[in-house]
């Protein structure tokens, strides 16, 4: 970790310096040793902030989308916006998979000081300042406990995650943290039409969780944002995982891993499964 | 938490004996299954009457929130039903849906929902028989069910 | 609030004996925004128009439902309806209370209260209906006919006739379709060819139609008016400007092969023409055949031509070329009657389609003329011709009925025994359908003058039995099996779609039914359009039909296209999409699913920041109203008018 | 002060027979309170329930009136609200701390009725922080792990009983009704608290000072912008904090029937304060300015106290990990 901390200074003095980047995103120490936080880097001097460790899982490209996203703020005109580097996570990165084949900014406007732990990513980081281990034993447990709910019965996992979803207070931490969720205008704020009551209630839950998991079906790179920052603990990593799997197997289509390709729902197959169709 | 003012719903167990009608919403694209339905109306073949359609285009249009606001709303099945593949007027609108119904089915039955609850249909417009059987299936399998309990 | 009036309709009983239709009008004038209600026996007639009208005025309506038929008949009644009165025609709804419930229930309460759950459907959307103006599309004053046969050769005719561009692409080497392949035409045994060639020459002739034939239209895209199709010229091998059409070469080649023309009763060249009167006179090299492409040798019709008009290394060449609408006319090919084992599986070399028979009984064809047995070229005394091969037999076959074959077999019949006046014809019908100017007449010349011996019944087997068929059979007439020993039989086979039709149909956009048939805009009122606009259909790929049935939906096709090629401009579709920009966060997922490249990237000033940003916008005269933008954004940025998110949401929460 | 002991084995049979004519609120997970039918549901824990208490007086989602499409027109009925005598058991210190800076919101200048009868039918038994989690402050906004004040009666765990603090009459009149389950305190006791408030209190070392801050945090100061950068606008904060009050008016429902609902909202939201032409607090810095210069300087100015208790779960839950007394410093340091 500490080697990948002085690769990443080194690259970001060296960019900063040279003028091939104007903002460098990366980590800093937080309030404790325990807490990694988001920073900022637009002066040589402040590079020794920048830090890599274990703490340090958040997902960066959340910060270069969106209204007010260093590549595409709609307050800065287009040729005032940084050149940005950005310290990226494999999630991270496949992130910017995602919102490159999603049109939010092009490869060439982003440097990418990309760490990786051997699963798919699918772009070329400019570089490469570090290898981590994959957390497998996380993805195991939540691959688990996927199986565990598709072996209940319907009315067992209609209960489980009414239970879930009955602890929402509706925040939306969930979708301001996921990158994915870009949108100028949420449709759960929308009131003309209100496809989403605004309260929380069961029903009103149900609603807002199912449009927003459909929202990021084939899109979602399982960053497991929205599952950790959750602050009712609902199992958000679930369903992204579920339906990952599901667009696999019916699309053979994988989230962040083809930035050539189209989106799963943008596009079909001719053969696409049909058996589900009367 | 509890709130004033809340509503718990309980399921209404006494709607599954006999005489439980279920609601059906059905959204069709005008161009194929809409006709085809006018096409069992011409024909006068008889189906249940719990069916509610709702006209759309194309099947492209309905969009998988529409699913889930009737099954919010109280629908107790839903059913989706566009031109065959290949038939599409807009050429290729029902390749569209049929992914995203999919995707929406995957999910509600990982969420508990009865997968007889949401179904997709192709009905052309020459088969107004294959609408009635469809319809006739559903509002079955939806009355096997019971209401869907909240 | 808005004043809505709903106005319910009896449909004589067809409504009103299911559905309770005055206690629905009376329940419906409660539902929120409605401001009147009441029912007609009739609305659609005049007097029901009249009365919507007078309520329009009368309760100062500002919108309407009419509970009634499906929309796909009277919407646009009632749309004129409402704009005769001021209204914009888009200000209504109907609510479909015959074929979706007053013909589909029977208990009379369930429907009525169906019929009301219609009725406030289409209450709460109409109360989210805007007024809607079309815009307009320019037209491209051509048309695409696909299909040289009797049907694409009329509609060019008529299209060139009144001074626009035809183009007529045609696979085969030349037009004429399967008129050219036929001897005589019924009722008035005038030869086909006489009649046929005249017009081939007219077209061939007409400066306003171009004709590419060895030829196939590859990709349709476009829309009304503004079609544009990739054409395949494939490779002819010969330069159709340096040939005369001396017929040097096809005499020469020293390659024969089996006549498709002739139904392989009788050889061709490999560089050939397919019949004598070929339009255009410029032979095809078929280089699956042809000795030089398939072994390098020969040249002989290269070194025989005398304008050096062979040409071997000629290539297929794609062209592109615009469009104001398409007439397909496809036509039909014949039922292969290999599945029917009991009359010898296509294996029995005396036993023959109709079409075969055309052509032997062609002076021109592969017999001169001469009615002989394929398996030996002996004389035929003896004939038997069966009807509905394939037509009318859902387990073998279609369903339909073909039309044509009482008639082409009585023509046959009669066609026999004017060669062969001392020879035997026998006809196994099951009905004899013959409505049509002169076609009884014509049938009953046949039996009642030629002697053509008609059995009602199936045959149930032929057989081979010392040189001769044996055809086994019923005449339920008088009750008995009958067994006729003939030199040859005679199968009147159904017919059919052409194998890629299906294609065709996907190419074009248009629906086709369970027999790969293409379908009408609608079966009655609409029998030449499609539900395209723009695609006509004339002839057989419809539904069987004979010549003068073909030649008259050519002209209704023609007149259709002639229609749109009246005005430069058209009005375009109301309901399209637009994108609420404020919304739009430029992921263009609306671009890549957009069937009819309808979306394009635009840059706004974003109305709260003041700086500019890159947002999709629907190019309205591409758009077809499909939807499927507005279903692709997350955001909801793409609504669809008349079906608006707000609308359809309504409807829903109406049920 | 009166002081009682309570031993600690009965404290769930005090809760099961308060639950005879109350109803009762305590921590029934590590996630939030809530309303328990037996004492055995009591979740004593180390860490701090996520959610405030604060949903119990201002609900997430409260009802105002329903509206029903009847024959003769429209029919709106207001809801009614329960006034049922309620006890909250083992109720933070600091989340308790909370009400009374929200009774003077709530109290301004409108009486909002259903909030004030929400507190009046209440009694709040606090349970003292033992340990303070790491995150706290509430010792430099005059809190502390065992404060008293909104408290009716304040439990304090000591080596082998709850020390029990009668702090109102209300608190007082509650342990004579349950006289059996309530021992009395002695001098030993009482010191022995009074040592572990003092312990505790020196265990929370993150502070902010109030004071300063409503003297030189700045609107037009040019560091906003630079701390709003982490901040993601998730609005957990706000949702999490005690005294965040601001709120929302939506309808749900159709033409038939719909309800008009007082909902949380969040200076956080995107949407927050938007109108029909017109968007104040167009941008993201602007947005986090607002929730700081409101708590420490807006609220402080009209109130007369900071809209803060120093609970620290801003800090735990915040995803981008922001420390508000680290941005607080750099706030006034900065400008």
């Amino acid at each position: 970790m500490k080697e990948i901390t002085k690769k990443i200074r080194k690259e970001a003095r060296k960019l900063l310096k040279d003028g091939r980047a104007d903002l460098v995103i990366g980590y800093e120490q937080g309030s404790d040793e325990e807490v990694a936080t988001p920073c900022f880097i637009t002066d040589v001097s402040q590079v020794d902030r920048l830090v890599f460790d274990e703490h340090c899982y958040h997902n960066l490209a959340k910060y270069l989308v969106g209204q007010e996203g260093y590549l595409t703020s709609r307050f800065v005109a287009q040729e005032k916006r940084p050149r940005v580097a950005i310290v990226a996570t494999p999630a991270t990165m496949r992130s910017i998979v995602g919102l490159i084949q999603e049109h939010q900014f092009a490869r060439d406007k982003l440097i990418i000081l990309g760490i990786l732990d051997g699963t798919l990513v699918g772009i070329e980081p400019d570089v490469v300042v570090g290898q981590i281990e994959e957390d497998q034993e996380k993805s195991a447990r939540i691959q688990a406990q996927v199986r565990e709910i598709e072996e209940m019965t319907a009315s067992e996992r209609w209960a489980w995650w009414e239970e879930q979803f009955s602890r929402c207070i509706r925040c939306y931490a969930c979708r301001q943290v996921c990158p994915f969720c870009y949108c100028e205008q949420c449709i759960s704020d929308e009131n003309q039409p209100q496809w989403i009551g605004k309260s929380s209630s069961p029903e009103n839950n149900r609603t807002w969780n199912i449009i927003r998991a459909l929202h990021l079906v084939g899109r979602c790179t399982d960053c497991g944002e929205c599952d950790r920052v959750c602050p009712v603990d609902i199992p958000l990593s679930l369903l992204a995982v579920k339906m990952a799997g599901e667009v696999e197997e019916a699309f053979d289509y994988k989230a962040g891993a083809d930035v050539d390709a189209k989106p799963a729902l943008h596009s079909f197959r001719p053969d696409d499964p049909d058996d589900f169709i009367r | 938490m509890t709130q004033e003012g809340e509503t718990v719903q309980t399921a209404d167990t006494k709607e599954q004996e006999d005489g439980y009608e279920p609601k059906l919403v059905a959204f069709l694209c005008k161009w194929c299954s809409y006709a085809g339905a006018d096409l069992a109306g011409g024909g006068r073949i008889k189906y249940p009457a719990n069916v509610r359609i709702i006209r759309v285009p194309c099947s492209c249009r309905i969009d998988p929130k529409l699913v889930v606001k009737a099954l919010e709303r109280g629908a107790d099945g839903v059913l989706v039903s566009g031109c065959h593949p290949g038939d599409c007027h807009y050429t290729e609108g029902n390749y569209y849906t049929r992914r995203r119904m999919l995707m929406l089915f995957k999910l509600l039955e990982f969420l508990g929902l009865d997968p007889k609850r949401v179904q997709m249909s192709w009905v052309s417009a020459s088969e107004g028989p294959k609408w009635a059987q469809v319809v006739e299936e559903i509002t079955e399998d939806i009355k096997s069910l019971g209401p869907i309990s909240t | 609030m808005t004043r809505i009036g709903v106005f319910v309709c009896w449909c004589g009983s067809n409504i009103a004996s299911t559905v309770d239709v005055e206690k629905v009008a009376e329940l419906a004038a409660d539902l929120p925004g409605v401001a009147y209600s009441t029912t007609y026996k009739y609305m659609c007639s005049d007097p029901g128009q009249k009365l919507i009208a007078e309520a329009i005025k009368e309760h100062d309506l500002d919108r309407a439902v009419v509970a009634a038929c499906s929309p796909s008949l009277h919407e646009p009644t009632f749309r004129g309806c409402l704009e005769n009165e001021g209204l914009n025609p888009y200000m209504l709804e109907i609510a479909n209370i015959r074929e979706q419930c007053s013909w589909v229930h029977t208990d009379r309460d369930e429907a009525t209260e169906k019929a009301l759950d219609l009725i406030a459907m289409a209450v709460a959307k109409v109360a989210h209906n805007a007024p809607l103006v079309a815009g307009s599309i320019p037209v491209t004053r051509r048309a695409l006919i696909i299909g040289g046969g009797i049907s694409g050769i009329q509609a060019a005719i008529d299209v060139g006739l009144a001074g626009y561009e035809a183009v007529i692409v045609e696979r085969e080497p030349s037009i004429g379709g399967r008129m050219a392949q036929f001897d005589k035409t019924f009722p008035t045994l005038d030869c086909a060819a006489c009649i046929l060639t005249p017009k081939m020459v007219a077209v061939s002739r007409n400066p306003n139609i171009k004709i590419y034939t060895h030829a196939e239209v590859e990709e349709v895209t476009g829309y009304v008016g503004n079609y544009v199709a990739k054409i395949r010229l494939r490779a002819r091998s010969v330069d159709a400007d340096k040939c005369t059409g001396c017929g040097t070469c096809w005499q020469k080649c020293p390659k024969r092969v089996s006549s498709e023309f002739d139904q392989h009763l009788g050889m061709r060249k490999a560089i050939h023409i397919p019949f004598p009167q070929a339009v255009p006179r410029v032979p095809v090299i078929d280089r699956d055949n042809c000795l030089y492409f398939q072994r390098g040798k020969c040249r002989i019709c290269e070194t025989s031509c005398e304008v050096g008009a062979v040409d071997f290394e000629q290539e297929d060449e794609v062209i592109e070329e615009k469009f104001g609408a398409i007439i397909v006319a496809t036509g039909f090919t014949t039922f292969d009657h290999s599945t029917y084992k009991e009359y010898g599986a296509g294996q029995l070399k005396d036993v023959i389609t109709g079409l075969q028979f055309e052509r032997m009984v062609n002076s021109s064809g592969p017999t001169g003329g001469r009615i002989l047995r394929p398996s030996d070229g002996k004389e035929v005394n003896t004939v038997v011709f069966i009807a509905c091969v394939g037509s009318r037999d859902r387990a073998k076959g279609v369903a339909y009925c073909s039309r044509l074959c009482c008639m082409y077999t009585a023509k046959h019949g009669l066609l026999f025994k004017e060669h062969n006046p001392d020879g035997q014809a026998y006809v196994f019908y099951m009905d004899i359908r013959a409505a049509g100017k002169n076609y009884e007449e014509f049938v009953r010349r046949a039996q009642e003058e030629f002697g053509v011996n008609y059995l009602r019944g199936r045959v149930s087997r032929i057989f081979e039995e010392d040189g001769q068929l044996v055809v086994r059979g019923a005449d339920t007439l008088s009750g008995t099996q009958v067994e006729v020993k003939a030199d040859l039989v005679v199968l009147a086979t159904a017919l059919i779609a052409r194998d890629d039709a299906v294609d065709v149909a996907r190419m074009l956009g248009i629906p086709y039914d369970e027999n790969r048939l293409f379908t009408e805009g609608h079966p009655k009122l609409a029998p030449v359009e499609t539900v395209t606009s723009g695609v006509f259909l004339t002839g057989a790929c419809q539904a069987p039909k004979d010549i003068p049935d073909t030649v008259a939906t050519a002209s209704a096709a023609s007149a259709k296209a002639l229609a749109l090629f009246s005005s430069d401009v058209l009005t375009g579709e109301p309901m399209v999409s637009c994108i609420d920009t404020s919304l739009c966060s430029g992921c263009f997922a609306c671009q890549e699913v957009c069937p009819f490249g309808a979306i394009e990237a635009v840059e706004i000033r974003d109305a709260m920041t003041r700086e500019n940003k890159e947002v999709a916008h629907v190019i309205e005269s591409l758009c077809h109203g499909c939807g499927n933008c507005t279903v692709v954004c997350r955001a909801g940025a793409p609504n669809l008018a008349g079906f608006s998110h707000e609308q359809i949401l309504a409807e829903l929460l109406a049920v | 002060m009166e002081a009682k002991l309570l031993q600690r084995e009965k404290l769930s049979q005090l809760v099961d027979a308060l639950l005879e004519d109350h109803e009762v609120v305590a921590p029934t997970s590590d996630l939030a309170y809530g309303q328990i039918r037996s004492g055995a549901e009591l979740h004593l824990s180390d860490n701090k329930p996520t959610q405030s208490l604060k949903g119990f007086f201002f609900p997430p989602r409260e009802v105002l009136f329903e509206s029903r499409r009847t024959e003769d027109g429209l029919e709106l009925v207001p809801s009614s609200s329960s006034d049922a005598p309620r006890v909250i058991v083992a109720a933070r210190p600091c989340d308790v701390a909370s009400l009374p800076v929200l009774d003077k919101l709530f109290g301004w200048d409108y009486q909002d009725s259903s909030y004030f009868q929400r507190r009046q039918r209440t009694t709040i038994i606090s349970l003292a922080c033992d340990p303070p989690p790491k995150d706290c402050f509430c010792v430099s906004l005059g809190g502390s792990p065992a404060g008293i004040e909104g408290s009716d009666l304040l439990l304090t765990p000591l080596r082998d009983a709850y020390h029990v603090l009668i702090i109102t009459e209300r608190g007082k009149a509650l342990v004579e009704k349950y006289a059996q389950f309530f021992e009395e305190s002695d001098e030993q006791h009482n010191q022995e608290r009074a040592r572990l408030e003092d312990e505790w209190r020196a265990q929370v070392t993150k502070e902010i000072d109030a004071d300063r801050l409503r003297e030189a945090l700045d609107f037009d100061s040019g560091a906003w912008e630079m701390l709003a950068q982490q901040c993601v606008d998730c609005a957990i904060c706000t949702f999490l904090c005690p005294t965040c009050h601001c709120f929302d008016i939506q309808d749900e429902g159709d033409n038939a029937h719909a309800i008009r609902l007082r909902l949380w909202d969040s200076c956080a939201r995107q949407d927050f304060t938007e109108m029909a032409v017109h968007q104040p607090r167009p941008n993201h810095f602007s947005r986090y300015r607002q929730r700081l210069m409101h708590k420490f300087k807006y609220y402080p100015e009209n109130f007369g106290r900071v809209l803060c208790v120093g609970c620290g779960r801003c800090i735990q839950y915040c995803p981008a990990g922001v420390d508000i007394t680290k941005a607080l410093e750099r706030a006034v340091e900065q400008r």
